[in-house]
């Protein structure tokens, strides 16, 4: 299955230079629940072992656990306005470098909703640093992630985040770690 | 998330346990405010050490507590921030914001 | 979906009076992995927390947790004869007390796979204190779960599993706990 | 599942971290009996105390390192045994049948 995410594009700028191969990607795990506050700590629970199993450190292990639980309050809170037992499917594949890219290895999670269509004007937090609660979910994400892209697809709201493993020393240069 | 709350020299201690997340951050929300406008405690420590997972709503109920003692002159007293809590203070830029320390000890000598 | 489980049953016998009776339940979460021995630690994971969220104690939690992933290492091992990237299913749903019955709160799992028809003979372990390898699984699953159920079901095995909560006085008794 | 091995008096420890389930079993199988087999050390010590999680297949190859020492007339001890490795233990009924210590230190003297 390719994963094509077209329209709002709100990919965190990284210039890899990875242009437009894709890298090859092997089903982890598909996971299907509710829009259910209590279902997220299942789900942390899941992606944990799986940034565990593709060899993330822990840093970045939390930081994936951290954007999918966020984006997963997002569409709880706002794509369904909080309102329980509505759909959610959260698949999770590996990325291997292809033959034609320098994709590093990788963790790809998808997230797929039948709530109401994201505006992408709203798509945005506050100011960091600023005394007031709220608008902190996005900020976290596009942090941690290095692809994060909104779509809409079959009336479905999707969203895509990728994070690499093991950057190179550049690429880690860039980061900041 | 289990909040257990127990009495100090000059304020209470909560104890959080868990997770605070979209589930359970209204529960910590709802006793910290509880504390802070009702009860008028001149100091709330916040003993964050068993905080297995907190996320961004639980950093809005932080910052929600942070305002209410503000307003009331009275202190909110962070400590026994893990690894992932301190991460997400940073994220949010409000590590400077917060009174934070790393002990019990430490948090009640303050 | 009601789990109309038929066919081979192996139950494990526990009179509670509980009757046919079926109690409510309520999808908690559904996953989607492959044989591969490598996704069991996600497994392992998701169903730690669900059992937390139903509150189950440690010890009722490490039970469940084992049953599930001795199940799944079964079918991976003998139903798909260890090739990984065949597809298993489970999904783990919230029992609670229907008006009409007297079945406490409590957790179903229900494990689906399209590997080769499970044998209701073979379906045993071997003498337990024996010094060999092997043979143990099914003794794990059967002295931790309340009920065990094999069946198939358009060509598919299905395999439940049920774990009720904190029984009454009288059924701890008999479980010696 | 990792495994790190290091020379004690009159023998050799495997520390296991991690989970023995039927992904990493086949690994510490083959540790355990080279060290047995091959190697023919007079003690094996295996050191459990990070070990998350075991299953059947983990308890097969423990059982698989037992007849093998029995066999060379050494001997297979284990210490640091979790709660969840415990469990196992008793539910195969094999906890009389294994050499087991609490610490590393009951075990060296052992
Ligand atoms: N899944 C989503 N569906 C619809 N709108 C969203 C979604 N995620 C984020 N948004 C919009 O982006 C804004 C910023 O999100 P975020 O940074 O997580 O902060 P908060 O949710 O606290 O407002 C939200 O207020 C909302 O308008
Ligand atoms: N899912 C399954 N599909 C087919 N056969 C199974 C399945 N689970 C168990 N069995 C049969 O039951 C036997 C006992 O299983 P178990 O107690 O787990 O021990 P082991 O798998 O080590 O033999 C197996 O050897 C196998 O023949």
């Amino acid at each position: 299955m390719g994963v094509p995410v077209r329209g709002v594009r709100v990919t965190k700028n990284r210039s890899k230079g990875r242009g437009k191969a894709q890298p090859k990607s092997e089903m982890l795990v598909k996971l299907e629940l509710q829009s259910n506050p209590e279902a997220l700590c299942l789900v942390r629970a899941t992606i944990e072992r799986a940034a565990e199993v593709l060899h993330f450190r822990d840093t970045e292990a939390r930081a994936i656990v951290r954007s999918v639980d966020e984006a997963l309050a997002n569409v709880i809170r706002h794509a369904y306005g909080g309102r329980a037992g509505h759909p959610i499917e959260m698949s999770c594949r590996k990325l291997q470098p292809g033959p034609q890219n320098s994709a590093q290895d990788g963790i790809e999670i998808l997230l797929k909703d039948s709530g109401v269509p994201v505006k992408p004007s709203t798509l945005k937090g506050r100011p960091l640093g600023e005394v007031r609660p709220g608008g902190l979910g996005l900020h976290f994400i596009r942090q941690s992630m290095d692809e994060v892209e909104f779509s809409r697809k079959k009336g479905k709201n999707l969203l895509r985040m990728v994070k690499y493993l093991s950057p190179t020393p550049l690429a880690a240069a860039s980061e900041g770690e | 998330m289990q909040i257990v709350v127990r009495l100090a020299i000059g304020g209470t201690i909560l104890d959080i346990a868990g997770d605070i997340d979209l589930a359970h951050s209204p529960a910590m929300r709802k006793a910290l405010l509880l504390e802070i406008k009702e009860k008028k405690t001149p100091k709330v420590f916040l003993n964050l050490e068993k905080v297995r997972y907190i996320d961004s709503s639980g950093i809005a109920s932080l910052v929600e507590g942070l305002k209410a003692s503000r307003d009331q002159g009275s202190r909110l007293i962070l400590y026994g921030l893990s690894k992932t809590v301190r991460e997400v203070m940073e994220l949010s830029r409000l590590q400077k914001i917060f009174e934070i320390h790393d002990s019990e000890a430490q948090a009640l000598d303050s």
